[in-house]
This record gives structure tokens, C-alpha cells and sequence, in this order.
């Protein structure tokens, strides 16, 4: 499917070496991938404001660039309104885990027929360095110059208590892997959930850590349609643990077929 | 010949549909109805009230007194005694302590009904009083969900309570009785709504409600979202995609819209929200009325884009600017605000409907060359394709973007979409220049003291101003503010006064912005609408 | 003597460090500095750009030409060529491929420096062709966290680059190197912040920073919520608990935050919000500049209350506004809100400060009789208690309310409330009355043409004023606006000029509403300020 | 402790029978019951809008009466400029798990020192009868007279999962076991969070089914420092379910010590 041009003349801006190319081309893959099934003008994005954002510059579908936090419901009003657009939204972790969390739980809760891609890099990047809802404690950020007084929240395992009907976690740095994540987000029957973890390398470089930590759920024999076992595998590592010791899982946690909202509105 | 009566009792007892049932009845018979429901913020007991006045003219305004007072309660006897005139008859349930003068017709009203089955013993015994044929009040009880128990309660009470005058059966229907906000919904659904996204508040809710409640005959969804926020930027989103959504709150939820309402100006996403005014700042008094959101709505949302905001006066308005506010929105790709407040929202009023779609099509993309979301044009208004279009690809942007819709930080990129976005307010001025209905006129035409004022306030200073001799002048819109227009009404006048619900003053600020400088004022802000007697007492004060 | 020099190349290669020390050198041998930071929205690469200008009288605003141009890229090169004057003098990164007309310094810049390092060799670069006394760079590089190898780096360049000409010291120290963002931490410090609670957004957020870095020396409180909605409602806690707490926010942020502004209104909770403007509407041009947010902030809101909102035009104005306006939110009990914009925010300006706390104790309670949170008082303003207090029972109360703070529904209390604060708007009002301070005059004192300006652009306008002959005047509150006295500075004038930057002019509707015609405009949105350059050429232009 | 007098001169406006009036008894037994160790102009409250919110009218304490959704954070910031007020705050499920879900979520996630109790009537009955997010998809109200298009949220697992030191469910039927309930809650250091099952009589008149339905945990021989337990307990009734095996646990789900918000700012 060599034929979708996914390429705008936008200038990219992203800092060399920054884990949102990653995500980039994961998804333009998964899309000309998919391009034989979807066509390529059903597709819609939609992205907040933040490093992750000007992703939508950057690829040549319809996109509704939207504002800090909102992005999941612009796409939930075109999905009531058109059900053939397929809905993926490009969220930053300050995006939707702070600012937009109302948003981003009840689009679980709803099961929407949308796909959420976080762009975690636990810092609000664009505005130059604060804490985020999944920074750790010892994260120090302009607002916190000795790094927040509270503990990151674990956005898997909310979604999971939220929910959502498929949630992952990928890794900006495994582009195959991620890639299929998405194109398995896309094709799941409502609301999907990919909480990437996403190395800013100018204010928080956790590509070193992940790419040591991380291990792949579908290798190691996760059964993604057991709940509890989701809620496990949720808690084996709460994005405050950076000791030498931690298994990070990326992959499907969780996964189940239920009504669509936008079936049943 | 006018009567008014006031029905008052507690919450949960049926007291807005006694109203409401009496009202259809005299509008079947022929009376124009204007009813006023009065209610605090509760859901079982305190005090509500409705008053219904009607007459074989036209009328849109409460008046404090009445001819009937039907009191449930001591509470209700003791909230209306000075509403009572010479001669009022009184229908007191036969528990009430309270003393009243004059006719007294007492009745077991919460003995033999329960809850809002005590509407139809209130309608028995009202059009018994009336002598008007039981048959037309089966007629009206028909379409209520329990029928047959409505029926024993209402004949029980027409059976046994006394006439005490003769209302006739007068000439020529005078219209539908319907209240602002069934208006507004029935509005929405002739300008092509496809969808309504709200989440609940007072005095906006019954637009909701009625949608729901009727979202099959319309063939639209209707959904309530998590909060203000996510609903208006479902509604954006939908928009985006091509269907035509819609949205009702009042001023805490309009102020949560506002970064969004920004994002609609700067997107130029054809969006319409209905604003319902009531008793602010903050939560306020917010069963009752106020017109205080008025320079917030016109300046709400950070930066400079076109709006256009439409103020309705009465139920017919309603459906009238609302029909037209999503065709607005849609043909400037703008955010359209329908601005009422609580007495034009929740009265009913008795008016000529006739239903009719009218869906313009917007500008659309004819489909050649590149798609451009942004494409600079002449009057500021560029071609629309929605997602899903072969061959387009549509990027919308809350960013200042270039004409593709592409992130801009060029300053001659920016400058030129200004421009263009201005050119659009241009456009948008332009379209109404010269249109004589963008300000409404009444009362006595030839007088050179005017009464000038908006949104409610419209049906008692053109009642007030007939009387008194006073020239009656509204703007039906509030931005573009038809200035030309409005000075044309006022050239000449002596004496320009400012009827208004704002303790600030907020309407007389936007006129003073256009230069326009009252000579007088009223302002009432108890979050009471201003009842025909206040008017009068005002101006005549002033004549002496 | 005046210098001016631009410094570019792409973001996190020590742009801005680079014009700050610079300036930081010039301050202390006596120069006053004004220094405009250029920078788009993105982390790494782009083009940033600093505009150093210097001159041994005060100046307060940027110039476009350049007679320094140092350019780490040929971006640099490409984007500033038209800035060179005959004779400006170049400094290129060996590596700049672009041709440039006259004096051409070529050095390593990027070979021998890594990222903000570079500001130091930038450094060292000027200081020599200026011939300042490589001391005078030690001094400030003192205070940088690597010193050893700035300094390495910068003496390599001093040691390697040329001389030009020489820049000397010159007498009297014009003031302290300080942003308006600083200003307004200070300001805040002084006038006696307990907690600054403020969620990231630019323009504003630098105040975030530097109150977060200096917290303990401050002894304040610095929180990060979760969203803007969630900071202002403990901005009103805070406040409702006895502590001073303000927030920062641009205009997307401000917006989530007027439904809460309401409530502030509403219980009469002392607020302080610093709104900083940037390119809008919606996300705009978020790290440049505009002034189109300021009907909003007059209105935001729903309701009518009682508000006060300062806009400072620099450094030193920040910091006497912002520390007046946590008195003021305390004395009067309202909302005050700080308006500056990107070019007040983030430029660097040399004046003089004098820190000194100024913390003016509220109307407090005097313990005796029952606590009534909203007693009815002649001015409107109620004693304060506060929680924790023996014998007091404060409430507060979003819902309209009697004098203990307990929800009313009752017309005649409404009434009597809303007067209250009416009142105190007219308290308010009196307050400011007859104050000159209220509005500011430079320039041309005698000149009957006048510019009218308010904010960032009041630098440009004094100095062209002077130039041209131009009286100059700039309202510093917009609310309470002071009408009588901008009046009485216009008295006469057979021009008067607006100098904004709103497309749509939002400051002339506002001189419109208080009766001020301007008889031209100035409008500049291209969310670049005002440079000296853009005005003399308009002001010119029109005397032809 | 009967010299408090926590009676106001205000009228009550609830419907008769309503479930608040059970809370509000509850919580006046309790504060004169911790009246010996707290003074009572310490106490502070704050409400949402709604039938719950009018709570702070009728108790003669400290109060800000505060906006739909937003109680919590007005408590935050008191919290944070005098921490020896004792923070409660009267919440809504309309006014907490939909308006303000973003708010609980981080006085949660933070372990804010302050105490919620939420009146979970399960509609929006201020606003006359509309579905909330803890309506089951059965509730027929006016903005969805065929049940809303949605699963009901179970906010008990939703405040595990954020984190939250104090979890607990009670029920407006039994007032003296939920007067321990705030009590413990009132006394626990962080984030307290009370679930209160109250019948709305004129909407959603749930008394004879959580009567019938309802037992304690800790006469259960819950452990409540057992998260997982926890878990388990907190899907046992998931608020859709209204059969006749129904088992609805109260009591408190789970509590652990935490640094506060506060102690680490
Ligand atoms: C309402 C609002 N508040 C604040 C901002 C400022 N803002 C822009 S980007 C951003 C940070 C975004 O962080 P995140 O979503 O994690 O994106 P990242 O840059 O890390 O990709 C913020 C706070 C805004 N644009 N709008
Ligand atoms: C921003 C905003 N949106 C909507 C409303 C209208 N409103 C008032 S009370 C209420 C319902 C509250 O429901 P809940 O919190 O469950 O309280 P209950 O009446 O059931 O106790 C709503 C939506 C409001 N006051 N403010
Ligand atoms: S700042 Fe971080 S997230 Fe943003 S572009 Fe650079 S590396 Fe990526
Ligand atoms: S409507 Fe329901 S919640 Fe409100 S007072 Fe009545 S019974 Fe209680
Ligand atoms: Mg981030
Ligand atoms: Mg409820």
C-alpha cells in the first residue's frame, strides 16, 4: 500500500532524536497497512496541545487539531454524527491524564468507538519541563524544583476501572510493536486505550530505562480477556518504581467485546 | 376582556401543570394566554406558583394581580393576599387557616388528589367557575398519561364547585400555547438539527427534556455528555464532520464553553448554543430570571472572532431565531448564540406557529483541485468538505493555521487569516445592514419617548408603552447590533429609556458602546420579571 | 549613544541566555537595556531570536534594525538580513553559508560550544567587540550553575573574536535587568502571596518558575493542580481560609476559569489572576503577542459583579500593580485581575526597583456579636472571618444569600444583596476617582495630537510620541476604567490616535463605551510588538 | 457533647423521606461526637450543587458553599494555607463523578488531607431526575427516557485505582454505622472518600433495595489494608445490578497511611 502519500510540507519541529517519531511512524505504517480496509479519508485525528499535538501537522489525513485536553470528545461528537470515520486521537500525557481526565474516563466509561493514543513522556514538554500526572516523585520539573508532592497515577490501571473495552501500553521505541497496537486499537469495536510510553529526550530521557525494562505481555503468556490478571499486570510497575529491578509490560492488557455508545445512543 | 389567576402551592403538587392545563384550555376556546411559572429551586414543597393571564387580545406579559387565587396552602395565601384585587374569588383548599376577603369557594383539593393529580382538581374546579363545557377540559386531559384518573378527579371537582362567571368561547384561534423553550427545540429541529448534546440546567433543561423526549419523531440523537466542557467540544466535533449540533446551558455552563467557544471562532466551526439567562452571578437564584450574561456572551472566549448572538423575546421568536441561528452558523461557519433568559424560556405564551424546515446549504467544497479548509476568500468564508470525502483532506485548527489548515507562526500567515476572519465579521454586518427586522418596533409608534430594551421585557413594554403612549424599540440581535438600524427608531425622541434585568446596567453599556445615551432607566433585578404593574408604576412616577 | 543588537539561531542553543547576559553586563556599567525575546513554539531547532537594545537614556521598547547581528544558522542569516543597517556589523557560525553585506566576524560558535553553552561564547564575542572589560562578563557569569566552563568558553571567544568599538561605561546605574514576569512574582511576594497555585501555560507560567525556584526564600506556598478549573477554586479556598493566593494564566486557561471568577464575585472571595495575553483566539500563536483579550476580562463571567483589573506596561509596573493588587482583592473583597501580555511578560526591562512589602490589612471582624459573613454595609464591604475563629461561623455561599451567608430565594434580600455589591462597585469606583496614578502621560506633554494606548505598546508610543510630537496616555486600569481622568488628558486634542494590538479593536470599543472617539487607529496584529520602526513609519505616513 | 448546637435557621427544602436527611444526621452525630478532640470552628464544609449541596445550609459550621463539581478543590485550598481546619466536603454524584471527576481523581491521587462524602442518589435530582454517571442503564430520566446509553461507573474502583488512603461505601438507611463511618474517615490523615448510598425518593427511590441488600464488611471479616480484597469487594455490586441476589458491601473497603498532600507541598 505504497500509494498513501502520508507526508504534509509542515516543517517537522520535534527535538532530534524525540520518542514522537516513533509514534509518527508507527501509526503512518499501521495506516498504509490498514489502507486496504479503511479507506484513507474515513480516517479523522485529533490531538491536544503539546509536543505530541503537532503530530497532526505531520500527516496528510483529516485532522481537527484541537485544544489542550478536548481532543477525545471532538472526536466522540464526529463519531455520533458519521460512523464510518474511524476516530484516533493523539493526546499528551499533561493532555488527558491532567487537564482532560473527565474526558478521557468517560470515553471508557461510554465505551466510544474511538482510539486514544497517549503520548506519554510524563512532562509537560512544550510548555518546557512541569510534572505531569505520571512524572515520578523525583522527577524535577520548573514548577517542582525537588520534584512533585505526590505520586504519578497509573493510567492503565484507571482505564481499567474505568471501562474501557481494550487497553494497552506501547513503547515509542519498538515501532513494529507499537505499530500492531495501533492497528489492533483501530480495529477493536470501542473504546481503545495505548498509553505509549514516549522518551522526551530534552527533559526527561527515559529511552535507556525502557528500552532495558521492557517486556512484552504477549510473550509472556498474558491472558488479555482476565481482568484480574490486567489488574496485575497493571501493578507490576506503577510509574514511580525506577530501580534496576523493574519489568515494565507493554502489549494488550486488557481486551472484551461489549456495545458501542454509539450503538446504543 | 382579561382575567388573570394565580395557582399556588407546593412543589410536586401539580401547581405548573394546573396552569398549563387551564392555559390550553382558554387558548382552545380562543384566548391569547401568557402564563408565568414561578418556582424556587426544589423539588417538593416550598411555594410555586403560575399565574395565567389571558384575554381575546394579544398578551405576553404577567401581571401581579389576579381575578383568582387558587391557594393549596396557608403558605399560598399568605405569598398572594396582595395580589388579590377588589372582588378576587378565592379557591381555598378546605385545610387553609388563613383568613382572605371576599369570595371564598372552599375545596378538598389535597384531600381527594395526590401530587400532580391535583392539576386536574384545579382545572375542574377553575372551569366550573368559568361555566366552560367539561368537554373541553376531557379535551386537554386526553394526552396526559394517566387519563382515566385525571378524568375522576377533574369531573369530582367540576361536579361539585360553583360557577362564578361566564368566560365565552371568543372569535379566531389565536395561536399554539407553547413556552420559549419548546420554541427553541422546535426551532432547532426546522434549522436541521441533527444532533443536541447538553448537559442539565436550569432554565435550559427543557429544551433537553423536550428533545428527548422526541428524539425519534425527529429523527435526532440527543445526548448528555459528562460536563460543559466535553459537550461543547462533542458538539464542535460533530460539526466538524458535518452534522448540524446544538447545545443549551446557562451562564456557569456557557462560562465553562468559553475556551471552546474560542476554538470554534478560531476553527470556524458552525456551532449554536442556546444561553438561558437566570439570577446570577454563580448559582445565583436559578429558577429565576435576570439579563445579566448579556457582555458575555458578546465579548466571552479570548481573541477577536465573528458571532453572532440572537436574543428572542417570546416562544414564537424562539423557534424563529433558532431556525434561523443554526442556518447562520452554518453559512459564516460561526458559534451562533441563542441568548433567553428564564421568563421567556419557561412562560408560555399563545402565538400564530407555523412549522416549516428551512435547511440552506452552506458553502461547500465543489470537489476541484486541493481542498483547502482555510482557502482565503473574498467575504471571509471559505468552501466546507467533511471528512470522509474522497479526495479531501480536511484539517481544521485551533492553532493559527495557514489556508490547508496547517500551524502558521508567519506573521504575514497570521495577519492574512485575521484579515480574513474579519472580512468575515464584515460579511456577516453586512448581511443584516438594512434588514428591517433585525429590531423590532411597538407600542405607540408616533410617540417621541421611547422605551427601549431586549429579550423579556419585550411583551410588557409594548403592553405599558400602548398605554402609556410610549414608542417600543428591541434589537433582535445583539451582534451584529443592528446600530443603524436602532438609531433610525430613535431618531427624533425625546425621552429614551432602558428597560432592563441587569443591576449593572449591561444593556445601556452595549448601547452606550454604539453611542447611543438613554435618558432614563429601569432596572429590575429581584429575578422577578417585570410584571405590567411595575412598568406602569415607573412611568408614571416619572409623568408626575 | 543606542546600540542595538540581535542575536539568533534555533531554540535551546542559548538564544535568550546569550541577550540576557549581555544585557546583564550593559546594566551594570550603566546602560538601560531593553531586551526582546523571539521565540516559536517548539522546544528544539526553529529560529529564536533576542533583540538587545541599549542606550545610556531609558528606553522601554524593541527596534527592528540591528547594528549587531550575531547569527548561529543561515536561518539566521535569511531571516534577519532585512534588519542590517548600512554598517551593521555580523557575527556568523564559521559554518553560515549566506552571504552578508559589510563587516563579517566568522567564528566556532557551534564548534566549540554545546547548546545554552553558546550564550557564553556569544558573550565573549561582544564583550570584546564592545572592548567591555572581560570582568564585567566574569561578574555575570558568576551566576550561571556550570561557571567554570562558561567561562572557559567565553574567554575563548573574548580572547579570539575582535573589536569593533567601544561600548563605555557610563554614569548611574538605570536600574535593575528585570522581566515583567519577574515583576509580577515580586510584586506578589510583596503584597503578601501565601500560595501562588497556577497550572502551566505560556506566557504566564514563567511566574510559576521563578516563584517555584525561590519558594523557600520566599516563604510561599507553589502548587500545581491538575487543571485551571481545579486552581482557581482553591485560589477561593485558600482565600476563604485567610490566605493570600493568587494564579497565572493565559488566555485559554482564563476562560476555564471564569465560571469560578463568578463565584468569586458572588461570595466576595479575594482573588488575584495574572492573565497573560498572547496570539489568539484559541491556541493562537501561543509564545507571541496580542491584545485581544481585554473586553473579556472586563466581562468574563456570568452576572454582574464588582471587578478590578490592572495592566501593567512593564517590569516595574508589574511589580507595583500586581503587589496593589492583592491589597485591593483583600480591601474590597473582588476578583482583581492583572492584565499584561507576552511583551510585558517576557521582555526584560532596565528600571528601577525598590522592594518593600506593603501588606494592608483587610476589614476584619471585630469579634463581637453574631459572625455575618455578608453584613450589609454602607460600602459594601463586609468584615472578614475566617475559619478557625472561636465564636465565628463564616459562611460563604455561591447561591444568592442573606447576611450570614445562607441561600435566599426571597426577592426583597436579592434586591438588598445586589445593592450591596453595587455599592461596593461604587466604593471601588470613588476609590480610584481623583487618583492621577490612574492613567499615565508621556511623550510630547503639549502636543495637542494624542496617542492612546494601553499595555506593551506604551514604551513605543512615549518614545515616538517625543520623536513626532505626540502627547501619550495610557489608562492603567481598565477596571474601574478611569474616564474622567483619560478625559481630561484629551481635552483639547485634535488627534487622538488608538495604538492596539486587536484586529478587531478591542480597546477602542472600550474608549467608545466610556464616550472617546479616536479620530484614527493603529492596529497591529501580526503578534510581533509594536516596533519603534512600524509606529514612526505609520505616524509618518499619515502627516504626508 | 449536646452544647453544640448545629442547627440553623434555615428552611429545610429536601422532599420528605429523602435519604439526606440520614446523612445529615449522621454527620451532626459525629461532629458532636468528635467535638471533644476538634473545636468546632475548626470544621469547614463545602457542597456541590444539587439537593445534597443545600447540607451546608442547614449546619450551623464553617462553609463554602461552593459550584457544581468543584467543592473539593475549594477544601485543597483551604487545607493548604490552614492545615488545622478539618475538611469535609458534601459532594454530588452528578457534582463529582461527572461535572468534578477530574478534581476527586487528584485530591485522590495527591491523598489531600480532606474528607469526601459523596450523596450518590444516582440522578441529578436538583435538576429534576436525569441520569448521573452512576445511574444503571435501566434509569429511565428525562434526558434519556429509555435508559441512558451508558454502563453505569463503580466509583469505589475508580478511587482504588487513583490512589486514593480511605475508601469506603455507606448508606443513608443506617445512620448510626455511617456516622462511623465519617467519623473514621473525618479522623484519617489524607484522602477520605465515603460513598454514600442515598435513596432519592422522588427519582430513584432505592431505600427497600439497599435495605434488603446491603451488608457490613467488616462484619465480613473484610480486611481493609488488603487491596486486592479491596478489588474484589468493590466489584461484588458493580451499580448496575439490580437482581434479587444482589449483595451490596458497606463499610469501609480499604485504608492505608500515606504522606499527605499537604505535609509534602
Ligand atoms: C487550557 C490550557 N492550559 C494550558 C495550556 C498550555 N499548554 C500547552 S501544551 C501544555 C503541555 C502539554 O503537555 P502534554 O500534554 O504532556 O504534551 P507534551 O508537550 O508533553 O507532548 C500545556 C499545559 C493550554 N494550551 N491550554
Ligand atoms: C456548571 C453547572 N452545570 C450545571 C448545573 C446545573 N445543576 C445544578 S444541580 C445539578 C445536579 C446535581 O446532581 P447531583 O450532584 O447528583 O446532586 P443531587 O441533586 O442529586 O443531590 C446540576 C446539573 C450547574 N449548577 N452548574
Ligand atoms: S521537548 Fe521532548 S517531547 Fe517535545 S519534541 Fe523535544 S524531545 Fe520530544
Ligand atoms: S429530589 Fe430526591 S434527593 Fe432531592 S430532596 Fe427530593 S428525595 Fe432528596
Ligand atoms: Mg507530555
Ligand atoms: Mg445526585
Amino acid at each position: 500500500m505504497s500509494g498513501v502519500n502520508l507526508k504534509t510540507y509542515a516543517e517537522n519541529t520535534w527535538c532530534p532524536g524525540c520518542g514522537n517519531f516513533g509514534i509518527l511512524r508507527a501509526f503512518e505504517m499501521a495506516v498504509e497497512e490498514l489502507s486496504g480496509e479503511i479507506p484513507v479519508e474515513n480516517f479523522v485525528l485529533s490531538s491536544g496541545i503539546g509536543c505530541h499535538g503537532k503530530i497532526v501537522d505531520y500527516i496528510n489525513l483529516n485532522s481537527f487539531y484541537s485544544i489542550h485536553g478536548r481532543a477525545l470528545n471532538n472526536l466522540q461528537g464526529m463519531k455520533l454524527v458519521n460512523d464510518s470515520l474511524v476516530c484516533v486521537g493523539f493526546v499528551g500525557d499533561g493532555d488527558i491524564y491532567a487537564e482532560g481526565i473527565s474526558h478521557l474516563v468517560f470515553a471508557a466509561k461510554r465505551n466510544a468507538d474511538i482510539t486514544a493514543i497517549v503520548h506519554d513522556n510524563r512532562a509537560y514538554s512544550l510548555t518546557t519541563g512541569q510534572f505531569t500526572p505520571t512524572s515520578p516523585s523525583h522527577f524535577k520539573g520548573k514548577s517542582t524544583p525537588e520534584g512533585p508532592p505526590e505520586d504519578p497515577m497509573n493510567p492503565i490501571l484507571l482505564m481499567l476501572s474505568a471501562g474501557a473495552t481494550f487497553v494497552a501500553r506501547g513503547f515509542a521505541g519498538d515501532i513494529p510493536h507499537l505499530k500492531e497496537l495501533i492497528k489492533a486499537a483501530i480495529k477493536h469495536r470501542g473504546f481503545s486505550f495505548i498509553d505509549v510510553l514516549q522518551p522526551c529526550v530534552t527533559f526527561y530521557n527515559t529511552f535507556p530505562y525502557y528500552r532495558k525494562h521492557c517486556y512484552k505481555l504477549e510473550e509472556a503468556g498474558h491472558d488479555p480477556t482476565d481482568f484480574n490478571a490486567a489488574v496485575e499486570k497493571a501493578k507490576e510497575w506503577d510509574y514511580s518504581e525506577d530501580s534496576e529491578d523493574a519489568k515494565i509490560p507493554i502489549g494488550i492488557f486488557y481486551q472484551v467485546e461489549k456495545p458501542t455508545y454509539e450503538e446504543r445512543v | 376582556m382579561e382575567r388573570s389567576v394565580i395557582i399556588g402551592g407546593e412543589a410536586g403538587e401539580g401547581i405548573k401543570e394546573a396552569g398549563n392545563l387551564l392555559s390550553r384550555v382558554l387558548v382552545s376556546i380562543g384566548y391569547s394566554v401568557f402564563t408565568y411559572h414561578d418556582y424556587p429551586s426544589l423539588i417538593r414543597g416550598g411555594h410555586n406558583f403560575s399565574s395565567v393571564r389571558f384575554s381575546n387580545e394579544g398578551i405576553y406579559a404577567p401581571v401581579r394581580k389576579a381575578d383568582y387565587i387558587v391557594a393549596l396552602d396557608d403558605r399560598s395565601v399568605k405569598r398572594h393576599r396582595g395580589d388579590a384585587k377588589e372582588g378576587t374569588v378565592w379557591f381555598l383548599d378546605e385545610k387553609v387557616k388563613e383568613e382572605v376577603e371576599g369570595t371564598v369557594v372552599r375545596l378538598p383539593f389535597r384531600g381527594e388528589a395526590k401530587g400532580v393529580m391535583r392539576s386536574s382538581a384545579v382545572l375542574g374546579a377553575l372551569l366550573k367557575a368559568f361555566r366552560i363545557p367539561k368537554e373541553e377540559g376531557l379535551e386537554v386531559l386526553k394526552d396526559l398519561k394517566n387519563f382515566e384518573e385525571n378524568r375522576k378527579i377533574f369531573e369530582l371537582f367540576y361536579d361539585s364547585s360553583q360557577e362564578v362567571e361566564e368566560i365565552v368561547e371568543v372569535e379566531g384561534i389565536k395561536g399554539e400555547y407553547f413556552s420559549g423553550s419548546e420554541g427553541i427545540a422546535l426551532g432547532a429541529v426546522d434549522g436541521g438539527l441533527d444532533i443536541y448534546i447538553a448537559y442539565p440546567m436550569t432554565p435550559a433543561s427543557p429544551v433537553l427534556h423536550y428533545l428527548a423526549a422526541h428524539k425519534k419523531e425527529f429523527g435526532i440523537k440527543v445526548v448528555q455528555p459528562e460536563n460543559e466542557i466535553g459537550v461543547i467540544n462533542m458538539v464542535l466535533g460533530a460539526a466538524y464532520a458535518g452534522g448540524r449540533a446544538m447545545t443549551g446551558t446557562s451562564g456557569g455552563g456557557f462560562a465553562l464553553m468559553t475556551e471552546t467557544l474560542s476554538l470554534a471562532g478560531m476553527s470556524e466551526t458552525p456551532s449554536v448554543i442556546y444561553l438561558a439567562q437566570r439570577g446570577a452571578p454563580s448559582t445565583g437564584v436559578p429558577t429565576y430570571t435576570e439579563q445579566a450574561d448579556l457582555l458575555f456572551s458578546l465579548f466571552a472566549g479570548h481573541g477577536d472572532f465573528p458571532r453572532i448572538v440572537v436574543a428572542p423575546s417570546n416562544a414564537l421568536e424562539c423557534y424563529l431565531f433558532t431556525r434561523e441561528a443554526l442556518n447562520l452558523a452554518w453559512k459564516f461557519q460561526v458559534p451562533v448564540i441563542v441568548l433567553s433568559s428564564k421568563n421567556v424560556a419557561e412562560s408560555f405564551f399563545t402565538q400564530p406557529l407555523e412549522r416549516e424546515k428551512v435547511v440552506e446549504e452552506p458553502k461547500l467544497w465543489d470537489g476541484s483541485g486541493e481542498y483547502k479548509r482555510y482557502l482565503i476568500t473574498d467575504d471571509g468564508v471559505s468552501p466546507l468538505a467533511f471528512p470522509g470525502t474522497k479526495g479531501a483532506v480536511v484539517k481544521s485548527n485551533s492553532y493559527e493555521h495557514d489556508e490547508v489548515g496547517i500551524t502558521t507562526e508567519d506573521p504575514r500567515q497570521i495577519v492574512e487569516m485575521k484579515d480574513k476572519r474579519e472580512r468575515k465579521r464584515e460579511t456577516i454586518r453586512k448581511f443584516f445592514e438594512g434588514r428591517e427586522d433585525t429590531v423590532s418596533v411597538g407600542g405607540d409608534l408616533n410617540s417621541k419617548r421611547v422605551l427601549v430594551t431586549w429579550g423579556e421585557n419585550w411583551g410588557v413594554c409594548c403592553e405599558v408603552g400602548e398605554e402609556l403612549g410610549y414608542k417600543t424599540v428591541k434589537p433582535n440581535y445583539m451582534e451584529p447590533f443592528p446600530v443603524n438600524r436602532l438609531k433610525e427608531e430613535l431618531e427624533g425622541a425625546k425621552e429614551v429609556i432602558v428597560v432592563e434585568l441587569s443591576p449593572a446596567g449591561q444593556f445601556e453599556k452595549l448601547l452606550n458602546l454604539y453611542g447611543i445615551k438613554p435618558t432614563g432607566r429601569f432596572r429590575k433585578y429581584d429575578t422577578r420579571p417585570i410584571f405590567k404593574e411595575d412598568l406602569l408604576k415607573f412611568l408614571s412616577g416619572r409623568e408626575r
